[in-house]
């Protein structure tokens, strides 16, 4: 362990420190400063993702540099996870700005758990074994727990914060038992280690388990049917810009953790868990896309509509081939922003009641913020998979490497509930183009209006000249993909 | 008397581990909760035992201290802080008891079966492995020339439970250390952030609802025993 | 000597008894207490292992676990407290505003 | 101009973003500069890249021009890329030429109405998607254009938002057509998984080449007819049609007669390689179109709103279209595609001058003796309304005749060919029927509206007649690009000639159709004649005299008394034996059957929204629960799969 090897750390230590200086700033005579947290978490979030760029340099024709004892890795896979996590982070944090301003909580506090949470999905990201994974993940979720219950007078924000937490430290201790029993059966918790150990190994029933539990913890993360039931409420309950940032930062973290343990320590056993992971997929889909359609709230049809996406994400990991890698880096990436952008929609519509932003707000938004009104469209077409925009492109690739790797029977459930997907969605657009209504006041602030168009920038550029990022991710991925050809 | 020493652990196991299992039923069982947390306790002493037995001292210590110190105390402080009347488990066994020990069982079943007979890693033999470490070292060669040179090398180290799992923790498992101290410190901050009182500077002399409902109560307890 | 599939076992029967404690009980303290409980039996699994590897992996991370326990306890409690503020309940059954 | 082919779609995609943004600010009349101008440049264009086209390429080859490699999946990448060749050409004619007149007329249509930047905006969107349809060098590339317009065409159905109907219309037709795009996409999975292309020559040659097994290919045809099913309406997926005449008429005439619904059609002409090899998913197309066009034919008849009338009227002709695809008489279909676009515009455009003129009635039984009030509606329509019913020499005769003459004459199964034959002609007997019924009604006796109504009739403005006019003299003269064989004229099946390189013969690979010059003549004469019958039983029925007839139908069952008492005993002989029984099965047909399909979709829509209700009460809000729920999944997936 060098200072070289510390360096590989500067982005997690970069905003390990910003966060505790935002912690300590209220503290030192800030506090009545509150608008110039906003600002202080850009600049860190600005600092983070120049240091995320800088190490690349350090691993630069390097596939992957284990250091720390093989706990920690910086490689382009996590370097991409970073710099998402970290423009997810600067995103909410624009988000985040008009909604504080109308409450009296510190905004120094909430920016600094803010990037604690970036710190732990950084470990995520960056976690070649499952004890920094852990750890990361527990640092994410505590954030999260307390985030969602940061309108603490607030009986819908706590009650949420209380169902997160419970569901979430059940939820953990399943893994743990997973995790646990990995741990005897291979003697190891070094994700390499591990796929060592397992490509002598004949199938095993605690194995099977441990990694059944494994999964079952990391779909709780990512809102996979059946281990779901969480997310509508929280998502109701909690802020709105949480509840943004759980929907998207939270959830690519934890697919960032769920393809590189099951693409770099689970190969051997694909067929074994696969059909499990399929099944869980297909249920997913369907969960979540039949119940977003009787929604009338539009958070909560969001969380049903990200529990399906969770679906779609999944085929990528049960393909288990190079399409489904890349098909998971860019679908993450692309549902990021679709959301990140819906989400910057339904603050701008209303801040002031806390839940309850029906369909009705929407009504002839189109007349009211025309470009709001278009981009959303754009977004909801994203979600939907259509194309020329993104998301058809990040299905594409899911769907393709589904049928590749002959899970024709989920790629077409996968079809057949995006096409039901739609259903829901289009309700939007009826309800922004074709309806008649004064719907909420609308107040485009312009960071809300930034957020807007950057995901817009992003869904479109990725839609329409899909090459550039298809070939980042290609980069990003290649040496977890060249894990599974050598298998 | 070989044989009963050699008994004795598996005695000790049976006895800590049935007052484990019987007092963790327990903290289900109890309807106050403060009855609940001492039997928290209990099991947690036991489970200590057994991670001594297993030759964790240092784990044992930790889980006596940090739970048993730590956590137990912080639950019961919360526990005399609410100190509901009205304790939410009138009836003890909700509606979906069925449903909550058809699972329970299911889980327990599925533990057995699986869990048991599963193929593990192969034993270790080396009973030392749990207390030695790796240390550094350099150690004079004499070169063909007749220079003579440092050179490092690394060694096995008998020491203590408690040394080598410093050792490892600061060398092996600096990275997740470190995030657990993170980890600690939003824990220590979203805990005064959620668990404060009062927020806004307006709200300082309010009184919170619960407490304005409490003293009513007992001036109206008063009262009527007064009367 | 109590052979690891013991310890295993015992670690399954408080994980179990947490488990249904969690489902059934309805105090919420009660259910915290119910998940640190899950969280020893997952302590003695690891520590288990770690007899059986000779390898500090298992204990480390069962230091990681009591501690991480410790946190989740804390901020746990904190939300349990406000949460009672606001509803003068305790009860998990009276937090169900949030449903559908 | 042949490589900046991106121009074409490029020019009216400025046009919408122009509108789209700005048309509120910049006021009604620079908003109709921008269409037109970005409506008629295109069409500018198009025509000068065709003519370079024809300079460069006497063979008639395919041009290419690939624009940029659009992304690359699973080692197949895949090109926004467009072509021309002789069916591209077509269509692109068709689409620029009549979307430009369609333009110009809604300047006059749509003048006094709100949202008039916003329409031509969903109008210009709707051309550039279209052309990156109709110009797209494969699947994949047209998908995206196939979705463009289907947007387009539900936001315009949708467009008056202050009629209830109208968002639940569009949102119909988006559903319908998001089933029959699953059909295309898995399609395109399978060309994916199987031929590792999705390039239009790319998987036309992995099947020339025997690379493709027979099921695969049946299986991509039948898929890929599923998506045009849901375009092009046929049955099962025709219902949102209808209903989409909520939309503004110029809309129901571009997009809903002339140029989306016929993307199906396109794109199994397009395939046509694949279909060959395929007889039995031909077998089903023929099939399907047969029944669709004979099915929504009759319901046509039932029919009082004018525009409905026009909408099963158009299902109808589109089944016509599939029958030509279907017994392997691609150029036909497409020649029908042709001259249906001209005289179903000039149809829908006539109705839209008539609901223009009476103030936004469209129900026929409020019409009546509308000739002379507005002339250049009523002679255009009468034209388009002869070429339609199949009289020659008008257009939609010879288009027509060929189809039937095709599906007589079918290499591929000639018993099943019969039967599609036998269903065409009686479709066509009924066309021909339900267009003089309308005619008459409208056009004839006096009128029955109220006096508002009638002091307000007015011929259109210019810039309504002008497209009416060209499209009227395009529905007289368009068949002659595709005159029979038997005629023996200089410039016999010119068409045919010019698609030739579309679709190539090619040895083992179903055979091209040769119909006999006495089936052509015979066909032709049934058809003819069947027509003319048609026409002489709605003047007997409906000249004069209004829905008298049609309502003593409906009240005196089954009105034998009645005919007695009538002293056109011979006519109402003629309504007892046919016109009556044909008349009930036309209500039939529109109320049962119609309604079993419909009632179908909304029982499927009813169990979804079941489903979510029981998943929202599973939903309790309580955390046991959910915990019970955590612990009981783990249970069953472990017990399941371990």
């Amino acid at each position: 362990m060098t200072w070289a090897d510390t360096l590989l750390l500067l982005p997690e230590l970069i905003a390990a420190t910003g966060a505790s200086i935002l912690l300590i700033v209220p503290v030192l005579g800030g506090r009545a400063r509150g608008h110039m947290a906003k600002w202080a978490m850009l600049a860190l979030m600005a600092v983070t993702a120049l240091a995320v760029i800088g190490s690349t340099y350090a691993v630069a024709g390097v596939q992957q540099t284990p250091t720390f004892r093989a706990m920690f890795a910086v490689d382009a896979f996590s370097v991409f996870f970073k710099l998402l996590f970290v423009v997810v982070i600067a995103l909410v944090t624009l988000l985040s700005e008009d909604f504080l301003s109308e409450e009296r909580y510190s905004t120094w506090e909430y920016y600094s758990l803010l990037a604690f949470a970036l710190c732990g999905m950084m470990f995520m990201a960056s976690g070649v074994s499952l004890i920094t994974i852990y750890i990361g993940l527990e640092l994410l979720a505590l954030s999260s727990y307390i985030l969602a219950g940061y309108y603490k007078n607030h009986e819908e924000s706590t009650e949420a914060a209380m169902k997160y937490f419970i569901l979430g430290t059940v939820s953990s201790a399943i893994l743990l038992y997973g995790i646990s029993l990995i741990y005897g059966v291979c003697g190891s918790m070094r994700l390499s280690t591990i796929a060592a150990a397992l490509s002598t190994m004949l199938s095993n029933d605690a194995l099977m388990f441990g990694i059944m539990l494994l999964a079952a913890g990391l779909c709780f993360k990512i809102a996979a049917v059946p281990f779901h039931v969480w997310t509508p409420d929280v998502y109701v309950g909690a802020p709105t810009p949480i509840s943004a940032f759980l929907s998207t930062g939270s959830k690519a973290a934890a697919f960032a953790v769920f393809a590189r343990v099951f693409y770099v320590a689970f190969p051997a056993f694909h067929l074994d868990w696969s059909n499990v992971l399929a099944a869980i997929a297909a249920l997913s889909m369907i969960v979540g896309n039949l119940a977003a359609i009787t929604q009338t709230n539009v958070k909560r049809m969001l969380a049903y509509s990200s529990i399906s996406h969770a679906g779609y994400s999944l085929l990528g990991i049960i393909a288990m081939n190079e399409m489904g890698l890349r098909g998971i880096l860019i679908y993450t990436m692309v549902y990021v922003f679709a959301n990140l952008g819906i989400w910057a929609t339904i603050l701008m519509l209303r801040r002031h009641a806390y839940a309850g932003e029906s369909v009705e707000d929407f009504r002839g938004l189109h007349k009211r913020a025309p470009f709001a009104a278009f981009s959303m469209v754009v977004f909801l077409l994203s979600l939907g998979g259509i194309p020329p925009t993104a998301g058809f492109i990040g299905k594409y690739f899911l769907f393709a490497a589904a049928v590749q790797a002959g899970f024709g029977w989920l790629a077409i459930v996968a079809v057949v509930m995006s096409a039901v997907s739609m259903f829901y969605y289009l309700r939007l657009v009826v309800a922004m183009y074709l309806e008649e209504g004064s719907g909420a006041e609308t107040i485009y602030s312009p960071s809300l209006r930034f957020v807007t168009a950057l995901s817009l920038t992003v869904t479109l550029v990725v839609g329409f000249i899909p090459e550039l990022p298809i070939r980042q991710v290609i980069e990003s991925s290649s040496h977890l993909v060249g894990r599974v050809v050598q298998r | 008397m070989d044989a009963l020493t050699a008994s004795i652990p598996l005695l000790v196991f049976v006895v800590v581990g049935t007052i484990a299992v019987a007092s963790s039923i327990l903290v289900v069982a109890m309807r106050n909760p403060v009855n609940s947390a001492l039997f928290l306790l209990l099991t947690f002493l036991c489970v200590a035992v057994l991670f001594v037995m297993e030759g964790a001292e240092f784990v044992g210590a930790v889980q006596v201290l940090v739970y048993a110190g730590g956590i137990m105390v912080l639950f019961l402080f919360v526990v005399m802080l609410i100190n509901v009347r009205a304790l939410p488990d009138d009836r003890i066994l909700s509606p979906y008891w069925t449903g909550g020990a058809v699972v329970g069982a299911a889980v327990f079943v599925l533990l057995v079966a699986l869990v048991r007979p599963g193929v593990y890693h192969e034993q270790n033999d080396n009973p030392l492995a749990l207390r030695s470490t790796t240390v550094n070292a350099r150690h004079r060669v004499v070169q063909p020339d007749g220079t003579t040179v440092r050179k490092r090398y690394t060694r096995q180290q008998v020491v203590g439970n408690s040394e080598a799992i410093g050792m490892a923790l600061y060398r092996d498992y600096l990275v997740p250390f470190e995030v657990a101290s993170l980890f600690l410190l939003v824990a220590m901050v979203g805990a005064i952030l959620i668990g404060k009182r009062e927020l806004g500077i307006d709200d300082e002399d309010v009184d919170p609802q619960y407490i304005v409902d409490r003293v009513a109560e007992e001036k109206e307890m008063k009262e009527a025993m007064s009367a | 000597m109590p052979s690891t599939s013991d310890f295993l076992m015992l670690s399954a029967t408080l994980f179990t008894v947490g488990l249904i404690g969690v489902i059934l009980r309805r105090n919420m303290i009660t259910v915290l207490m119910c998940i640190e409980l899950m969280l020893n039996a997952v302590n003695i699994n690891l520590v288990t292992f770690s007899h059986m590897l000779g390898s500090l992996e298992g204990q480390i991370f069962t230091i990681f676990v009591i501690t991480v326990a410790a946190g989740e306890a804390a901020v746990g409690l904190a939300i349990i407290i406000q949460l009672y503020r606001l509803k003068s309940s305790i009860n998990v059954d009276d937090a169900r505003n949030l449903n559908g | 101009m042949l490589d900046k082919l991106w121009l074409i779609p490029l020019i009216p995609f400025a046009g919408f973003l122009l509108n789209g943004l700005f048309g509120k600010k910049i006021g009604n009349g620079l908003v109709t500069a921008v269409a037109l101008a970005a409506s008629g440049l295109t069409a500018m264009v198009s025509t000068l890249a065709v003519f370079q086209y024809l300079g460069a390429y006497p063979d008639h080859g395919r041009h290419l021009d690939r624009v940029y490699n659009w992304f690359t999946a699973g080692g197949i990448g895949t090109d926004v890329a467009f072509q021309l060749d002789p069916l591209s050409i077509v269509m692109l004619m068709v689409v620029t030429w009549v979307g430009f007149l369609i333009h110009l007329y809604s300047v006059g249509y749509m003048g006094e109405e709100d949202g008039y930047g916003r329409y031509f905006a969903y109008l210009n969107l709707f051309l550039s998607a279209m052309l990156i349809l109709v110009l797209g060098s494969s699947y994949l590339f047209i998908f995206v254009g196939w979705e463009g317009v289907g947007l387009c065409s539900y936001l315009l159905i949708g467009f008056y938002y202050d009629r209830d109907y109208a968002a639940a219309a569009g949102k119909k037709a988006f559903i319908v057509n998001r089933i029959g795009d699953f059909g295309f996409l898995i399609a395109m999975f399978l060309m994916f998984n199987y031929a590792g292309t999705v390039d239009f020559a790319g998987v036309q040659s992995m099947a020339a080449r025997g690379q493709l097994t027979p099921t695969v290919i049946t299986a991509i045809c039948l898929l890929l007819f599923l998506g045009a099913c849901g375009k092009s309406a046929q049955i099962p997926l025709y219902i949102w049609l209808p209903d989409a005449m909520a939309g503004p008429t110029p809309v129901s005439a571009l997009i809903h007669a002339a140029t989306m619904v016929t993307a199906g059609v396109y794109m199994l002409v397009r395939s046509n390689l694949l279909y060959r090899m395929s007889p039995s998913a031909m077998m089903v197309v023929a099939l399907i179109g047969g029944l669709t066009a004979l099915f929504s034919a009759t319901i046509a008849v039932a029919q009082n709103d004018i525009k409905k009338v026009l909408a099963y009227s158009t299902v109808s002709q589109l089944g016509f279209m599939f029958i030509g695809v279907g017994v392997g008489a691609f150029t036909s279909g497409i020649f029908h595609l042709v001259t249906h676009a001209f005289f179903k515009a000039c149809l829908f455009l006539g109705a839209g001058s008539v609901i223009h003129a009476m103030g936004g009635e469209q129900d026929m039984r409020k019409m009546g003796g509308l000739r002379k009030k507005i002339p250049t509606t009523f002679w255009t329509f009468t034209v388009a309304t002869i070429a339609i019913s199949g009289f020659p020499p008008f257009a939609g005769f010879f288009s027509k005749d060929e189809i039937l003459a095709s599906a007589f004459a079918t290499p591929y199964f000639p018993a099943v060919g019969k039967l599609v034959w036998l269903m065409g002609t009686v479709a066509a007997f009924f066309t021909a029927f339900y267009m003089f019924r309308l005619w008459y009604l409208t056009f004839t006796g006096d009128f029955r509206g109220t006096h508002e109504q009638e002091h307000h009739l007015h011929e259109s403005p210019w810039t309504m007649t002008f497209p009416l006019q060209v499209l009227a003299v395009l529905s007289i003269i368009g068949g002659f690009i595709g005159l029979p064989q038997m005629l023996h004229t200089p410039v016999t099946n010119l068409l045919e000639h010019w698609m030739q390189p579309v679709i190539p013969e090619i040895e083992g690979i179903g055979k091209l159709i040769e119909i006999p010059v006495g089936t052509e003549a015979t066909v032709a004469l049934v058809s003819t004649l069947l027509a003319a019958l048609a026409w002489y039983l709605a003047r007997q029925r409906y000249r004069g005299r209004g829905l008298a007839a049609d309502l003593a139908t409906e009240q005196s069952h089954p009105g034998l008394v009645h005919t007695l008492e009538n002293k056109y005993y011979v006519d109402e002989g003629y309504d007892a034996t046919v016109v009556t029984p044909l008349r009930q099965l036309s209500i039939f047909s529109w109320k049962v059957i119609d309604g079993i399909i419909d009632g179908t979709l909304g029982l499927v829509g009813y169990t979804v929204a079941a489903i979510g209700d029981l998943l929202r009460f599973f939903q309790t809000g309580n955390v046991r629960n959910y915990a019970l729920m955590l612990f009981g999944a783990v249970v069953i997936l472990m017990w399941v799969f371990a």
